[in-house]
């Protein structure tokens, strides 16, 4: 005998069976208009900050990479630059090298005796872009070979072993212009204009980026990797390819990052392992950082904590003096202690409906007891 | 490179110059490399600041030796007030994050790591500092194996700081306690054994011996306000290699990592330092991972 | 109310009972009665009694030796336990049952000083001597007001020598020849411990694991024992044994004892007095025994 | 009809220690088989060696005829065994339909089956679990939010959404109100005899074993001790004196 077989009308159920994955709502399409009309509209109405809204864009594609392995697949990583460092290099391996001897080129000290023209500069670039994609991703299938058995704070200092290592080996790989690094062909054109060819280029990459990975995330592959992070060994019971998720989703990070490193590369003129290609205690963190502050493991939460992180530090920076990057290390550790789910995360607690989530409040209080006598006091 | 290699072969006293320097130089290791274990093991806190903690301890004596007073006589001073220290930030950071998941902990301690990093940039510039001990160098073989007297000085006192903190952990109340509260902290707080108390203790005592372990790395190597982050990933080498409540391993991966890397550095050349220490992570998280696979299918 | 011949009763009872009756530990009996768990909860709120202080009282003799008065507690800012009460005279034992997650270890937890209290009182002592221990520390409730809490299983110090688990019981003790002392009673109360003293605790069997338990809580030499599922992830003959030892605690030594136990059956066989517990408040009072016979209870707790 | 599992002279020792000595058991199809014995006798090694945890050091394990002593836990999966823990294991983040839908068989799923969106027969099958378990009224709310024994029935739904020709349950009662096992003992006969599941269960609890079993193994020091039909087993002298305790 039986008591509790629900008996759900068919109504019910119909309605029920398409909420599993959010439907885009009228919010969403507002949003998304809003932030494509800003993004088209911003380098025309504030020409002089082409150059750092088009870095806010490589910041929102740095939280959404990294929150795709950190947030959703609960995998954090502390060296994901490295891809971001690796396409730089690859991309501007490959426009050099496409045309002219690398290392006669990286060994010159100017770098500037062989003159790129149009054509070559802009096939360069394609191409270089395309390379620093694949490369990247390729480079990612093969560490992951060897970071994903790690787990939990192995993995994360593992992957920040990575990203500092590779830092020191270019450095010392004299045909990639070791340490003193190596300039990049010059745009052909004026100033204005590669400002506005590398914003549009880095404003499409992160839209796309941000495509991608809302598709991505309503596949099975999103609820896979979710569970990955919510309890791995239980999926791996349950028969799911864990390690080619896993691999794949760090070779998505890895080619969209590669693309990026490309363009700021290509934006900064001259490249060099530890500042500018393997930053880790910058770029590296930042990317964690905003993730964080947005709220991790959700669609817009990188996308916002990105755009704020940026915001705040380009308009306090100068006030610091010296004391920037201390007080860098402070917001790091205060986001961490009191403001832990993020932005999206708080909204998600504070009002539930609004994301689709349900939450019945007496369960809650049923399993404190439960959790309680679990965890232990 | 190779012809590193073949002057390794060609003079075997070489070799017993690099073993000696590395292990003097792991001794060092061992201690910071010991104090995480204890964070770890005891409260799972990843402390990713701890080898700036130890830059710190070396600043103390390099500051000491500034204004006249021998380096060493800096140590108590140090161990003091970062063991004060290291209980003010486990009250305002650590015990905010000691129950979240691991990650916070070690994004936290990062966060801190930069801050340390950067203020002792501000405070005592990016030079290259060294703890002048005075005191001198011995030849033996003819001069083809140098030992300074202070990495001798220093191997005795790492021997004796390693007895103390034995003996405490094994006999005092503090470390009884703290050795309870890092097998069944629930089970603890049922004893009686106030955990909050233990967990600031355990971190502050953490603070102190790293603080130590700067003293003499200033006074025979070399301090900078960034050299840190090297020596966090050296601890966590050791610690990833010896697991936790392991003195003897602790010890032994400690001059593993020492040796391997006065090798290391001398083959690939100094500019690869790093590269070396990040090198061996790697490979013994590799040898973990093939362990663990040998262990259980189950992984990847 | 007195109890103490029950175990001897219930031997000579299964002696002579059929097998489907014998195997001991968990019971036997029909698996017909099906409810699910929300079902549970609500039945069980549906049977909720009004239940005086004096019934309470009467329970626990002519002076309960601790009393909980309008007890409102939880974790964090959350509520769990709403306006409750609880009485127990000296040398009684009190089983608390009820649904999972009604709240039955946070009052546990409460007594120990182990999560917040938002108001209410609780007090230990005989008569006029109560004192009020709502807001000492766990630690001055173990040293001060004589109460013990054992926690589930797995709770011993799996590196440390069955010796050293017990000196860790009595940590809070002014030197540490006084806690050796105390655990030297306790070896002598308990030799099959004394012969394992130099045994790490770990590879005790989970018989001899959950008695390490038992008497790492007695070298205090607590009044009141609190314990959590004494019979949890026990084998069947274990269970008996841990219930044996209880008995003795609660016969011989005399102490108070209040548990929590989700084996209704066997807890409220051994309990003089039994509280069912339905979403943070008392829902039926009673002697073990009426629990036991009561239809309702079988029903919702005993499994029919 | 030969049996679905076929454990021969097993042999697994941890340092030195034997966890489990030559031992033999078969599982019958269509059937209830228990195992039972007393902590540390070797149960849950023997769960382990056979779902693919830890390399045996000897004997043999087939599963349907094939050898699978080799094999590693997800691979052992897709052949279609499937466990449950011991500490109730789901998603916790994820709504009960969520975690429902990622258990979906991944049998033959290709490389590409990963991008591809759930199909309405997967949610169809989800729901009707959900139901049958009784939690579809909470099939939306996050799953760790959900009580201790609710979860043990997600966890039991999504193994059964898996598949599986046959379920290992690695003691499926512990923690549970007594009135709530029969609900779930209820469940767990409707899935050997409406879904033909295969069940091999490891319980500590006698009221339920003896009620669901068709046949039970007994280990005690991780040697088999008796094996045969619940009432045989409870009046196995070397049972009670082992386990059951001589009441």
């Amino acid at each position: 005998m039986t008591t509790d077989t629900t008996t759900a009308s068919l109504a019910v159920r119909e309605a029920a069976s398409g909420t599993a994955r959010r439907r885009i709502t009228r919010n969403d399409v507002m949003m998304y208009a809003a932030i494509l009309v800003f993004g088209i509209v911003a380098p025309i109405i504030f020409p002089n900050y082409t150059y750092q809204i088009a870095v806010l864009w490589l910041m929102v594609l740095f939280a959404q990479t990294w929150d795709l392995v950190g947030g959703q697949m609960g995998y954090n990583s502390l060296g994901n630059i490295f891809f971001f460092g690796a396409g730089m290099y690859i991309c501007t391996v490959t426009q050099i090298g496409l045309f002219t001897d690398v290392g006669a080129y990286t060994s010159s000290s100017d770098g500037g005796q062989f003159e790129f023209s149009t054509e070559q500069y802009y096939i360069g670039v394609a191409v270089g872009l395309v390379l620093a994609a694949i490369g990247a991703s390729v480079l990612a299938v093969m560490l992951g070979w060897i970071v994903f058995g790690l787990r939990g704070p192995y993995f994360a200092i593992g992957t920040l072993g990575i990203a500092l290592g590779a830092g020191e080996l270019v450095g010392a790989w004299e045909w990639v212009g070791g340490g003193g690094g190596i300039p990049i062909p010059v745009y052909p054109g004026s100033g204005d204009g590669k400002a506005f060819f590398y914003y549009a280029l880095c404003f499409g990459t992160a839209v796309a980026t941000f495509a991608f990975l809302k598709w991505l995330y309503s596949t099975r592959f999103g609820l896979a990797i979710n569970a990955i992070r919510d309890d791995e060994e239980k999926a791996e019971a349950m028969g799911i390819h864990t390690l080619r998720h896993k691999t794949v989703a760090w070779a998505i990070s890895a080619f969209f990052l590669g693309i990026a490193g490309g363009l700021f590369g290509n934006m900064t003129g001259f490249i060099e392992p530890l500042e500018v290609a393997f930053p880790v205690i910058t770029f590296g963190i930042f990317m964690v950082a905003m993730a964080l502050l947005g709220g991790k493991g959700t669609m817009w939460g990188p996308v916002l904590g990105a755009v704020l992180f940026h915001i705040i530090k380009e308009t306090t920076w100068t006030y610091f003096l010296g004391w920037q990057w201390v007080a860098l290390g402070v917001i790091i550790i205060l986001n961490i202690m009191f403001f832990q789910q993020g932005i999206v995360g708080w909204m998600q607690e504070k009002w539930p409906d609004l994301f689709g989530i349900e939450v019945d409040r007496s369960l809650v209080a049923d399993t404190a007891d439960d959790r309680a006598r679990g965890r232990g006091v | 490179m190779l012809d590193n290699l073949n002057l390794l072969a060609l003079a075997p006293l070489l070799n017993i110059q690099l073993l000696l320097d590395g292990i003097f130089i792991g001794a060092i290791f061992a201690l910071a490399g010991y104090g995480l274990a204890l964070v770890w093991g005891v409260m799972n806190v990843k402390n990713l600041c701890q080898g700036e903690y130890v830059i710190m301890g070396g600043y103390f004596a390099w500051y000491a030796g500034t204004i006249g007073i021998h380096p060493i006589l800096a140590m108590p001073v140090a161990v003091v007030v970062m063991f004060g220290f290291g209980w003010v930030i486990y009250r305002v950071i650590i015990s905010r994050v000691v129950d979240k998941d691991m990650f916070t902990s070690l994004l936290a301690t990062f966060g801190l790591a930069i801050v340390i990093q950067q203020g002792l940039n501000l405070a005592f510039g990016p030079e290259v500092q060294i703890a002048q001990s005075g005191l001198e160098t011995r030849s033996f073989f003819d001069g083809a194996v140098t030992v300074s007297e202070i990495r001798f000085v220093s191997f005795v006192i790492c021997c004796v700081l390693a007895s103390l903190i034995v003996l405490f952990m094994k006999n005092s109340r503090m470390g009884q306690a703290i050795r309870a509260t890092a097998q069944d902290a629930r089970a603890a707080r049922v004893m009686g054994i106030d955990t909050d108390r233990v967990y600031a203790f355990t971190y502050a005592l953490n603070c102190a011996i790293c603080a130590a372990a700067g003293v003499l790395i200033s006074m025979i190597w070399v301090i900078q306000p960034f050299y840190g982050l090297t020596h966090s990933i050296r601890s966590f080498v050791i610690v990833t290699a010896a697991g936790f409540g392991n003195l003897p391993g602790v010890i032994l991966a400690a001059f593993g990592i020492g040796v391997a890397e006065q090798f290391g550095g001398f083959i690939l050349g100094a500019e690869l330092q790093q590269a070396t220490v990040v090198g061996i992570l790697l490979l013994v998280l590799i040898w973990r991972q093939a362990l663990m696979s040998r262990r259980r299918q189950a992984l990847a | 109310m007195d109890t103490s011949g029950k175990t001897a009763v219930e031997q000579n009872k299964s002696a002579e009972t059929s097998s489907q009756e014998a195997a001991g530990g968990y019971h036997q009996g029909s698996v017909e009665t099906v409810i699910s768990v929300e079902e549970v909860t609500r039945q069980a709120a549906a049977i909720a009694e009004e239940i005086s202080i004096d019934r309470l009282d009467a329970l626990a003799g002519k002076d309960a030796f601790l009393s909980i008065e309008n007890l409102r507690c939880g974790y964090g800012k959350m509520e769990i336990i709403h306006d409750f009460d609880l009485r127990v005279g000296r040398k009684q034992s009190l089983c608390l049952i009820g649904p999972n997650g009604a709240g039955k270890s946070t009052i546990l937890h409460a007594i120990f000083g182990f999560n917040n209290i938002f108001s209410g009182k609780i007090r230990v002592g005989d008569g006029e001597d109560k004192v009020d221990v709502t807001g000492l520390s766990s630690s001055d409730k173990l040293k001060r007001a004589g109460i013990a809490y054992i926690l589930q299983d797995k709770s011993v110090f799996p590196g440390m020598t069955v010796e050293e688990n017990l000196w860790m019981g009595g940590y809070l003790m002014d030197s540490s020849d006084d806690a050796k002392e105390a655990a030297e009673r306790v070896f002598e109360k308990y030799p099959r411990l004394a012969q394992r003293r130099k045994h790490q605790a770990k590879v005790l069997s989970g018989g001899e694991r959950r008695l390490l338990e038992i008497s790492r809580a007695l070298v205090m030499n607590p009044e009141v024992l609190l314990v959590d599922e004494p019979s949890i992830g026990l084998e069947p003959r274990f269970i008996d044994m841990v219930f044996e030892i209880l008995h003795d605690l609660q016969h011989v030594e005399e102490k108070t004892i209040i548990m929590v136990e989700q084996n209704a059956k066997k807890g409220l066989e051994f309990a003089d007095i039994g509280y069912v517990l339905v979403n943070g408040e008392l829902a039926k009072a009673g002697t073990g025994d009426d629990l036991l016979a009561d239809p309702d209870v079988g029903r919702l707790f005993l499994g029919g | 009809m030969s049996n679905l599992i076929e454990v021969r002279g097993v042999t697994k020792t941890f340092g030195g220690v034997v966890a489990n000595r030559d031992i033999s058991i078969d599982v019958a199809p269509g059937q209830i088989t228990g195992l039972i014995g007393p902590n540390g006798s070797g149960k849950t090694t023997l769960f382990n060696s056979i779902v693919g945890y830890h390399p045996i050091d000897e004997g043999s394990i087939k599963f349907k005829g094939k050898e699978i002593s080799k094999l590693r836990v997800q691979q052992i999966a897709r052949l279609g065994m499937v466990r449950t823990f011991q500490q109730t294991r789901i998603y916790g983040k994820l709504s009960g339909i969520n975690n429902m839908l990622i258990s979906v068989p991944h049998r033959n799923a290709s490389f590409g089956d990963m991008f591809r969106p759930y199909g309405h027969e997967h949610r169809e099958r989800a729901e009707h679990l959900l139901e049958f378990v009784g939690l579809y009224q909470k099939r939306k709310l996050p799953s760790g939010d959900l009580s201790f024994g609710q979860q043990k029935l997600l966890e039991f739904a999504m193994a059964l959404m898996n598949e599986p020709e046959i379920l290992l349950l690695d003691e499926p009662t512990a923690g549970i109100n007594p009135t709530l096992i029969n609900g779930l003992i209820d469940r767990l006969k409707r899935a050997n005899s409406e879904f033909g599941i295969t069940l091999f269960v490891i319980e500590h609890n006698m009221r339920v074993i003896m009620n669901l079993a068709h046949e039970i193994y007994c280990l005690a020091h991780g040697e088999l001790l008796a094996s045969g039909p619940p009432e045989k087993i409870q009046n196995d002298q070397r049972v009670i004196d082992a386990y059951l305790g001589a009441h």
